[in-house]
């Protein structure tokens, strides 16, 4: 059997080593990289689709592709290179494929040491590629951390004039997330007397009927907040707009793409599926938690002024729904979940690649100071429309399926309180159209001379996540065959 | 298995030629040499729609029968907790059945036309092939929501139609006053689209669970099953609160899409589009498919009886909501886009009452006078260049064609015989008048409905009398008017034959079959005959108020210090719903979510920046403590120690006591 | 009482009273000298122990070599030998703190058992076998020690130095 | 023989070990400064001979090969110490502790 997981990272940790030592050509050695990598994905999920041992229940978690050596082992100690693959995390991997390609290709111009830039562009896709497959408590904590490092220091040297502000602001929450996160894994794991770190072993300990109940719940609350920082979740949310805003938009799309994605991952895999009684018992806050999001992110993008920090807000919306999507706790809101964080992560990359743009073409992102673009950059304002509609929930494109199966999903378990997130689309038609009203339409004022429209690099890199858009918008069933097949453990 | 089946399945034709068109023009379009090719691509696609659908009308004419097509499984999702525990498909298919056949007559004549028309009026407009591309996929979405064979396909196509709404009403998107009516437009109907959806989510999970839908789920919800109903006898039958919640959350939606009252604020301000595009989508079909939903609801799932009380009460009261203030504008377009609005407020009337075919006939002929209506006014707005009533006059001895186009739509609108609107319109108070016995507050909403036939005749003549009679133009200023090119009076021809002749089509034995139901009143007894008589009459009245008022170049002024100031002030004002809702979305949201940004900044992120600001005075403190004496050092080495000390002698050992002994 | 108790008592009393009035004279010069009484005085401790090899080093290394350093030290740091600047700036935490640890210590001491015990001789021959056998890495790392400690001096003292 | 008691040991320790740091926290002469510590040190090991005296078998070889070390430590201390003082006094004509606060920067 080909290691092909282990080939996955390897070309992301040579590509990362190479485009750091590359000087000029970084941006080459670091397209190469991705497009190897993309194809790389694809085969895997070729692949899997034929993995022999993919359908069927077992009493333990199967993964494909797994690959399991031991790294550590004493008596009382054993930490194993476990890792392997079922549909959510592939999902989740096509999803880091594109958005690294795309950002490659955007950023393609960057003339402030690309070498660095590039090659910590694909430093946070190997940690989240990391996260993605590993299988053990050290190991996926490794690359979670792994994550932060890259995205500090693409925050703090390329980013705004408050660029050491966010980037702290950044790092202290997310690290004290970590750190919470961390400490709770390694407390289910000897709570639970788990033979190893492997999840396979955490799981079935954890599901042994000796777990005492409050146990789990008060592992799963802390396990709730660790991840939940990544999501953000009101009221620790207050980082993701100041980083976003500060951000170079590279940054901010494999931030709002990848970053946020990796909270959802880790929810569904080491909270929910690892403790799914914890769950059980503290739904209401989880959902109290989603509502809150959902109303707060929506409610407050309609005030922003910035662009980006308009996004950032609407992301802790969207992000929400997929909160609430899983802690319905049903087949139906992970795959809804799942899906929703793909989409958001390619629409919010494309947001925020347009926001970029608009930025570098006109001078500001004050949406107030902003007047009819539109004649001056069509393009982009075809981009900014494309974005602003999908993320809106638009039928044929991305967000739609999802964010109808989240709903569903939704009224299954709650009810009539699914009017809340459904309201709430409303509010979010809503300043997206203002913004669009505003930034596009109109006669053109304060347009700068030199203002133009997106450049063959800016429009490819984001052509590539339009074509996304629509593709997975018209047929989702690539995506959601992928998900639907893959044994979710738990999940009724 | 019916005659036509071969025909029926090329029906998905239909949508796709359109899409073509969308493709061709909407991304090639820029380089063709010039703008109309475009155009012409996008007309010559959009006939042959027309032809296919023709075709199709023809075959269910003669041969009425349901036909579904094999369906692709759109998105395949996993059980639910507890409605859905085997999973369920979303399925795209067709279904082709008369009222689709109907309807796919009235969208593509209309949009055919309505193309053909817009290649003279939108001669001198920029960006044309984007108006083309849009106007195609318009036509792919209408008639893929016509086409739908299940009500989600319904809704992502219902969805689609808005987003072209909101394209084409915004298509001036230079002009302020535009872009904030494209917004509007979105955002009054999404309220009712959010509503649509949860009535599918309770329509979906009360059918599904209930005896005999049982199948229904594994099918992916389809209408119908074969040649009948899915739900079958179910329909109109079952009655619980979740069915009244959903069939209330479709007349939300409806409400929306067709601007009903309190969701019709929308409407009048889409009128910032071209008119080309108020005549197809705000006039003839888009606002329809609020209409077609309910006739879909009702024969395919079913309202219960509260339901149709409410449609009614929409239906009835919107009538006359939306007349009233047609009485006193001035814009031409405005006071037929306020027409509309009330003509849609019989068709749910009609279907609320229970005669969804008399609704959905009073459907098919308003969007004929009604389309009619709206390019007669865009030829007149073509020629002079303003759309404001008073500035007019006098057009009729320059536009002739133009000039009957309108009487014949204004006729037609006033339902006098023997125009198509009269036929349906009277098959409407005659179906409502029939039911009164059901609910005494039928009553109400059909004298509304009798008194808004007076208003329209009066509102719709006003504006004919002001905009063609007299000696000339009230402004000097406007240009000398010319009759329109030949692009444009075809299409108010041949819409005038229509409007002339559509009513009849109901009586027409074959084409009947497409109107199942509608047509013949329920009797032709002495009561039908008297409520005819009486809305002729109210027609002729209003008419006849109008010439008094503004006839031959009259302008009625109302006296400054009459009575009736202040109800034509409140009319201007729309009755301040705008207004209100203007507040509410200005004052009200944004109001809390700059409440909210604030609580955000300086609460929850003042927390934050508290907690930093107290570790880093902590931290300024322990800097203090660095003297960098050798002494102090000592002294804190040596406070250490002691701490140490008292916590291994005495503390530790009273913890262990303690633990231990309790 | 017994010989060596008595004898402990009066050298403890020496040791501690010696230390006192090193810390405390004002003069330098009779710092040094009572502080070599107070070396003297342990090792007669230590012979006390019957540890006679330690005695013998305490009264090599401290009573002579430290106190010739020490003495050494002020005399070339002072311009004149008899300044008069040992006690300055005794502080009250300082004070208290000492005094707390001194009573914590003694209470604990006053807690322990008092009755007699006898105390083991061992041959500076076992001495010296524990340290170059089983210690010996003590011993390795102290000549480590010394040596880095030599180099360091060397390097604090050189000439030139600024 | 007939032995000497514990409890009076650890109080002389515990006495010189408090005047040590007696002289450690309260002097500022570095000179001073080194004795306090020298007899902090000594208090400590006379500890290690006390109860290498009171234990029997190889431990208390031990204690008193520590008690070596120690010595030989204190006095490589002592010499560094005062090639401390020297070096202070050069660079400030003083060896006022308190003066010498350039370890702060």
């Amino acid at each position: 059997m080909v290691p092909i997981l282990s080939i996955l990272l390897l070309t992301l940790l040579g590509g990362t080593v190479l485009t750091f030592a590359s000087g000029k050509q970084a941006r080459w050695v670091a397209l190469g990289t991705s497009i190897v990598f993309l194809f790389e994905t694809f085969y895997l999920l070729d692949a899997y689709t034929a993995w022999p041992g993919r359908a069927g229940l077992y009493a333990v978690p199967q993964y494909s592709f797994s690959e399991s050596y031991a790294w550590i082992s004493l008596p009382w100690l054993h930490i194993n290179y476990t890792v392997g693959v079922d549909g959510i995390s592939l999902i989740l991997i096509l999803l880091t494929a594109f958005l690294q390609i795309a950002t490659v290709v955007y950023c393609w111009t960057e003339t402030n040491r690309p070498a660095a830039w590039f090659g910590l562009v694909l430093l946070t896709c190997l940690g989240s590629i990391g996260v993605f497959i590993a299988l053990d408590i050290l190991l996926f904590f490794l690359f979670w951390e792994a994550t932060l490092i890259p995205m500090f220091f693409m925050i703090g040297y390329w980013g705004g004039p408050k660029r050491r502000y966010a980037a702290l602001k950044f790092f202290v929450y997310t690290h004290v997330a970590s750190i919470v996160m961390l400490v709770a894994l390694l407390a289910v794991a000897f709570y639970a007397h788990a033979a190893s770190f492997d999840f396979a072993d955490i799981f079935v300990a954890t599901h042994s009927p000796g777990f005492p109940i409050v146990t789990q719940a008060l592992l799963f609350l802390a396990l709730f907040f660790g991840f939940g920082v990544k999501f953000p979740i009101v009221p620790f949310h207050t980082w993701l707009p100041d980083a976003h805003v500060e951000a170079p938009t590279g940054g901010s799309v494999l931030l709002a793409g990848l970053l946020l994605k990796l909270g959802g991952y880790g929810l569904i895999r080491w909270a929910v599926e690892v403790l799914p009684q914890g769950l059980a018992h503290t739904s209401w806050i989880v959902y109290a938690v989603a509502f809150a999001s959902i109303v707060w992110g929506s409610v407050l993008s309609l005030s922003q002024r910035d662009l980006k920090r308009m996004v950032a807000y609407s992301s802790i919306n969207h992000m929400g729904i997929v909160l609430l999507a899983i802690a319905v706790y049903s087949s139906l809101g992970l795959l809804a979940a799942v899906l929703l964080m793909f989409a958001h992560g390619v629409v919010s990359g494309l947001l925020f690649m347009a926001s970029g743009s608009v930025h570098h073409s006109f001078g500001t992102r004050d949406i107030a100071s902003l007047h009819g673009i539109t004649p001056k950059a069509p393009v982009l304002a075809t981009m900014i429309m494309v974005g602003s509609l999908a993320s809106l929930g638009l039928p044929a494109l991305i967000s739609f399926p999802a964010e109808f199966a989240a709903l569903l999903a939704t009224w299954d378990r709650l009810g009539y309180w699914v009017v809340v997130p459904l309201l709430i689309l409303v509010v979010t038609a809503g300043f997206y159209l203002w913004m669009m009203q505003r930034v596009l339409f109109g006669p053109p004022q304060n347009v700068p001379e030199k203002a133009h429209d997106l450049d063959v690099y800016e429009t490819a890199g984001m052509a590539i996540l339009v074509a996304l858009i629509i593709l997975y918008g018209v047929l989702p069933g690539f995506l959601v065959n992928v998900i639907v097949n893959s044994p979710v453990y738990g999940f009724p | 298995m019916g005659a036509f089946d071969t025909l029926f399945q090329w029906a998905f034709l239909v949508p796709l030629f359109p899409l073509v068109g969308f493709v061709i023009v909407g991304f090639f379009g820029d380089r063709m040499k010039k703008a109309e090719y475009g155009g012409w691509v996008a007309v010559v696609l959009s006939g042959l729609a027309m032809f296919v659908g023709i075709l199709i009308a023809i075959g269910e004419a003669l041969s009425p029968g349901t036909y579904t097509d094999a369906s692709y499984t759109w998105l395949n999702l996993p059980g639910t907790q507890s409605v859905f525990s085997n999973g369920f498909s979303l399925v795209m298919g067709t279904l082709v059945d008369p009222i689709s056949a109907l309807m796919l007559v009235v969208v593509n004549v209309v949009g055919f036309l309505v193309m053909l028309y817009s290649i003279a009026y939108m001669h001198h407009d920029q960006g044309l092939p984007r108006y083309y591309a849009e106007l195609s996929l318009f036509l792919v979405a209408m008639n893929g929501l016509v086409l739908s064979d299940n009500l989600l396909e319904f809704f992502l196509f219902w969805e689609l139609v808005g987003v072209c709404s909101y394209f084409l009403i915004g298509f001036y998107y230079e002009k302020p006053s535009a872009a904030s009516a494209a917004k509007e437009a979105f955002l009054v109907t999404r309220v009712g689209d959010v509503l649509f959806l949860l009535g599918i989510f309770l329509y979906f999970a009360t059918y599904a669970t209930s005896g005999g839908g049982a199948g229904w789920a594994a099918s992916g919800f389809k209408f119908t099953n074969g040649n009948t109903p899915f739900l079958g006898s179910l329909v109109g039958s079952a009655s619980s609160p979740t069915l009244t919640i959903a069939g209330l959350m479709m007349l939300a939606g409806a409400a929306g899409k067709s601007a009903q009252f309190p969701l019709d604020v929308w409407l009048p301000d889409a009128m910032e589009g071209p008119t080309t595009v108020s005549a197809l989508i705000h006039a003839a079909t888009m606002v329809a498919a609020g209409v077609y939903l309910l006739v879909v609801v009702s024969l395919f799932l079913g309202f219960t009886a509260d339901d149709r009380l409410a449609i009614v009460a929409v239906g009835g009261f919107t009538t006359i909501w939306a007349a009233s203030m047609a009485l006193v504008n001035t814009d031409i377009k405005r006071v037929v886009a306020y027409s509309t609005i009330s003509q849609l407020g019989y068709m749910v009337l009609a279907v609320g009452a229970g005669f969804a075919m008399v609704g959905l006939y009073h459907l098919f002929t308003h969007a004929f006078f009604k389309a009619l209506l709206f390019l007669a006014a865009g030829s007149v707005i073509h020629a002079v260049g303003t759309q404001d009533l008073l500035k007019m006059g006098g057009l009729r001895k320059s536009m002739r064609v133009t000039w009957i186009a309108f009487f014949v739509g204004a006729m037609s609108l006033s339902g006098i015989p023997p125009f198509a609107g009269f036929w349906s319109k009277d098959d409407v108070l005659a179906s409502v008048y029939s039911q009164v016995g059901a609910h005494p507050l039928y009553w109400p909403f059909l004298l509304c409905a009798f008194a808004t036939v007076f208003l329209t005749a009066y509102y719709i003549f006003r504006a004919w009398f002001l905009a063609f009679d007299g000696d000339g133009s009230r402004d000097a200023s406007l240009p000398h008017a010319h009759e329109a090119p030949w692009a444009m009076r075809l299409p108010l021809i041949v819409l005038s034959g229509l409007a002339l002749v559509a009513g009849l089509f109901a009586f027409v034995p074959s084409f009947a079959n497409l109107l199942p139901g509608a047509g013949v009143p329920p009797t032709y007894g002495t009561t039908d005959l008297m409520l005819s008589a009486t809305s002729v009459g109210l027609g002729f009245g209003g008419l006849g108020l109008a010439y008094l008022m503004w006839g031959n170049g009259r302008v009625f002024t109302l006296p400054a210090d009459s009575p009736l100031q202040p109800f034509r002030t409140v009319l201007l004002r729309r009755y301040y719903v705008k207004d209100a809702y203007d507040w509410f979305g200005l004052k009200a949201v944004y109001g809390l979510s700059r409440a909210a940004d604030f609580v955000d900044q300086y609460v929850i992120d003042g927390t934050v920046r508290g907690i930093e600001r107290a570790f880093s005075q902590l931290s300024d403190a322990g800097r203090r403590l660095q003297t960098g004496v050798v002494s102090d050092y000592a002294a804190y080495v040596v406070s250490g120690l002691v701490g140490l000390l008292v916590f291994l002698l005495w503390i530790a050992p009273w913890l262990v006591r303690s633990v231990g002994g309790g | 009482m017994s010989l060596e108790e008595l004898a402990f008592l009066v050298l403890a009393a020496i040791a501690v009273g010696t230390a006192l009035a090193a810390l405390l004279v004002r003069e330098l010069v009779h710092t040094i000298l009572w502080i070599s009484v107070f070396f003297v005085a342990l090792s007669g401790i230590y012979f006390l122990l019957q540890a006679d090899f330690l005695g013998i080093l305490q009264l090599g290394v401290y009573a002579g070599a430290v106190t010739i350093l020490l003495l050494f030290g002020v005399m070339v740091t002072r311009k004149r030998i008899f300044s008069r600047e040992a006690a300055t700036g005794i502080g009250p935490f300082p004070l208290a703190l000492a005094l707390v640890s001194i009573v914590i210590l003694s209470g604990v001491a006053a807690g322990l058992p008092t009755q007699p015990r006898t105390v083991h001789a061992y041959s500076p021959a076992a001495l010296s076998e524990q340290l170059f056998t089983t210690d010996g890495g003590w011993l390795v790392l102290l000549g480590l020690t010394m040596l880095s400690a030599l180099a360091g001096a060397i390097y604090l003292v050189r000439e030139g130095r600024e | 023989m007939s032995g000497l008691v514990l409890a009076q040991f650890l109080g002389l320790s515990a006495a010189l070990l408090g005047i040590g740091l007696f002289g450690i926290l309260t002097r500022r002469n570095f000179i001073l400064l080194l004795i306090a510590i020298e007899v902090a040190i000594n208090a400590a090991v006379l500890n290690f001979v006390y109860f290498a005296g009171f234990a029997s078998g190889p431990g208390g070889v031990s204690g008193q090969a520590a008690a070596v070390v120690v010595v030989g430590l204190a006095a490589t201390e002592v010499a560094v110490g005062l090639a401390i003082v020297l070096a202070l006094n050069r660079q400030r004509g003083s060896i006022n502790v308190a003066e010498a606060s350039t370890l702060r920067q």
